[in-house]
């Protein structure tokens, strides 16, 4: 393993933006996804979705502009853009449920190539994990797609034959961007549509916890 | 002439009853009735089981509350987070019962209550293990979780702007899980930010008619607002 | 049958409005009921619901100042009163069916002793009636009172031991205000509470299809 | 850039294919969207199914569709009223089929596809004839009867005031079924009475937000409004 540079989680989170067309409802998750808002390009009118009853978010304010009363889902104070509105938490699930988001992006501890997502209790000793609205999104949104670190911090896959993890949702993921590839979930298997230049298919084969499929790569 | 203002939280808690089940609103700090809160500890009503987003963090608000034993069971979406040591502990310890509920469905089962459904079906937490135990169905091919409306005794409710018929309008994300909370009380209780004259809410912006309301406290807020967002409260 | 003149209808929405106290929220329906609205006491505050999303509507406005979106369940042009608010139809059926209304009043074809109510359907042959909202109405309100002339045009019993019609729902009509009595029903009775003046309880009793109670009258 | 103006109805409704299911916001004639009902008889599309909440009165709007031979079935709450007689004939010579809703039950029904429940319990219509052939169930032991999610391939809707995002706001009681249709088409056609500049609706007031609406047609009223009112269209 040489000759590749891993993206950051910065540099994910700009190659998933690059992804999301103008005029998408779009919901960030925690972690990597949520630095996706400020990497999508200026002009590109794409609409962020926060669960608590919001609309047409935008980045955080100036430290003295801070308003207490307008946070997203991740407790950040935001700003609202033009066209943006606020709902009661029932009307902004119906949103997520009522699959009318085109797209979630999502942080993951597993998912399988059959699409599980695993990405909220942390074991399944854990008997008081915090689900907030990870299951919701996962079942509702038009489009799934996870951005993660390909394997955990000591190595370990996080791309799998089948999720060891709790799930928070069955066969939902569509997408998923890592620091190392780009991957699809088609027909029950990872398909690798794009690597980091210098990563050879082996090692990220090595790295995976599933086979892949690298026939139908859009870039060598 | 109604007025549904009364003069201190004492008067609107009074008599809440041990074995209570109490719907608190807000999401993260925003939104949250900390003074009918803190009303709840005064008053000590034990045994209770709260239906909150979250189950508390600090020591103050519901980690006071639940620190305090007046809690025995908690249904929320989000119980361990930053700062829940109080709910942490409780929980290891054996002394707190916890049911936990995807956000949306914990809103839509309180939705349910306040529109006289009982039951619905979604397809959140299908083969997960918060479905175990639970009824599914196929309808169109597809399976969904059985679930059931979640009623209150008392909800506990913050809103920006009141009037003395109980019409509230919330503030940004402040409307969260209240206006929906608000449905789903036999009996809601409102911490107002402030109260106006009736007639100077615009009848088409009322987010929670006062049908849905019971008693206001004002309180006004100490938070830090930005003018150009809309005033001091 | 003689010595005693029976309500107007004017006359019964005027009786029905004595009963109804300060601070309800009700609901008026079509005929009868909804002259109730002008024969509430100036200044006793009773909060007005229409199916179409309002709460709080008011009289009629001047013919000049009539607003073409404002209009009742009745469709009439109707005005907004001070504390009024809009919502939407889904919103509004929350409303009654979520129990929040405290009164509905309600015209009737027949009422039954055990509280059936059949106010919708004009035979059992009628394969295309309107039922509009009168079945979430008489389910979903606190309290269902029936406001109806004694008997039909052609003199048959509206009060009855068990419906013949089609039913709009099952045992829920708790007081019917006539105009020649008011009577509740009670544990599967009718248990009469006023009589206009003048009239006996044995012509009462004739037009009426099921067995009256006397004991519980408040005036003689 | 967003902008979901398209600039004739024709644009709006070309694609209408034979057999759609249609909904029709409105309530009485206050906020229906004739324009969008003219311009779905122009279309010509046939076999449709349309819910709204009543069958059409006159010889305009929903009775000039179904005289034109283009409507299979409604299904609505209010099928009968006065001036229906268009509805009446069709329906006694058995070429119109006829679900009848009750109006909450509708509206809730509606909400459901847009909120991603196929199915809910709810006492309307318990030990009545529209019970008739519906699963029934106790909850707490009361009897309800399930009913099912109605989706809507596209949704017509009136509005007062929308961006270019599709942000709507209704007027007064015009908001009805508007509202919740706009939740449950695969495709939200909305007629508007004018577009305002992105910005000019106030946040807190939106009740459509316009991830429910894909196309807006401005369709200026000619109907009299009282300035005080609200100023004219």
């Amino acid at each position: 393993m040489s000759g590749f540079t891993p993206l950051s989680r910065k540099q994910i989170a700009a190659r998933i933006a690059q992804d999301i067309p103008e005029g998408w409802y779009v919901n960030l998750g925690i972690g990597i996804p949520t630095l996706i808002a400020d990497a999508i390009p200026e002009g590109r009118e794409v609409i962020l979705h926060s669960e608590n009853g919001i609309l047409g978010f935008g980045p955080a304010p100036d430290p003295d502009k801070i308003d207490p009363w307008l946070i997203n889902a991740g407790k950040q104070h935001v700003t609202l853009r033009p066209g943006g509105s606020f709902f009661h938490h029932a009307d902004s699930f119906a949103i997520i449920r009522g699959g009318h988001l085109d797209l979630c992006v999502l942080g993951a501890f597993e998912v399988s190539a059959n699409g599980d997502l695993a990405n909220w209790a942390t074991s399944a000793q854990d008997s008081a994990p915090a689900v907030g609205g990870a299951m919701d999104l996962a079942v509702g949104t038009k489009r799934v797609w996870v951005a993660t670190e390909h394997t955990t911090r000591d190595g370990k896959p996080k791309l799998v034959e089948s999720c060891a993890y709790p799930l928070t949702a069955q066969g939902v993921v569509g997408r998923i961007y890592t620091n190392l590839a780009v991957i699809d979930v088609t027909e029950g298997r990872f398909v690798v549509r794009e690597m980091v230049p210098g990563l050879s298919r082996e090692d990220l084969q090595k790295q995976t916890g599933a086979r892949l499929m690298f026939e139908e790569m859009e870039y060598a | 002439m109604i007025d549904k203002e009364v003069r201190n939280i004492a008067e609107a808690l009074g008599d809440v009853r041990d074995g209570s089940t109490i719907m608190v609103g807000g999401f993260g700090s925003v939104g949250q009735p900390d003074a009918l809160i803190e009303g709840l500890i005064a008053q000590g009503a034990r045994d209770l089981t709260i239906i909150a987003n979250n189950a508390g963090s600090g020591m103050t608000g519901l980690a006071k509350l639940m620190a305090a034993g007046h809690v025995r069971k908690i249904i929320c979406s989000f119980p361990r987070s930053a700062g829940s040591t109080v709910f942490e502990e409780l929980f290891s310890a054996g002394k707190l019962e916890l049911e936990i509920v995807p956000q949306g469905t914990l809103a839509e089962r309180i939705r349910a209550a306040g529109a006289g459904i009982p039951a619905f079906y979604t397809a959140t937490t299908v083969g997960t293990r918060l479905a175990e135990g639970k009824e599914t169905r196929e309808f169109s091919g597809r399976t969904y979780v059985m679930e059931r409306a979640l009623h209150a005794d008392v909800a506990l409710i913050e809103a920006w702007r009141t009037d003395r018929m109980g019409n509230c309008i919330y503030r940004e994300s402040g409307r969260n899980f209240n206006a929906v909370m608000a449905m789903a009380g036999d009996r809601t209780v409102v911490q107002s930010c402030g109260m106006v004259t009736l007639g100077m809410l615009d009848p088409e912006t009322v987010v929670t008619p006062g049908i849905f309301v019971d008693q206001v406290v004002v309180v006004p807020t100490h938070a830090q607002i930005n003018e150009t967002a809309g005033g001091m409260c």
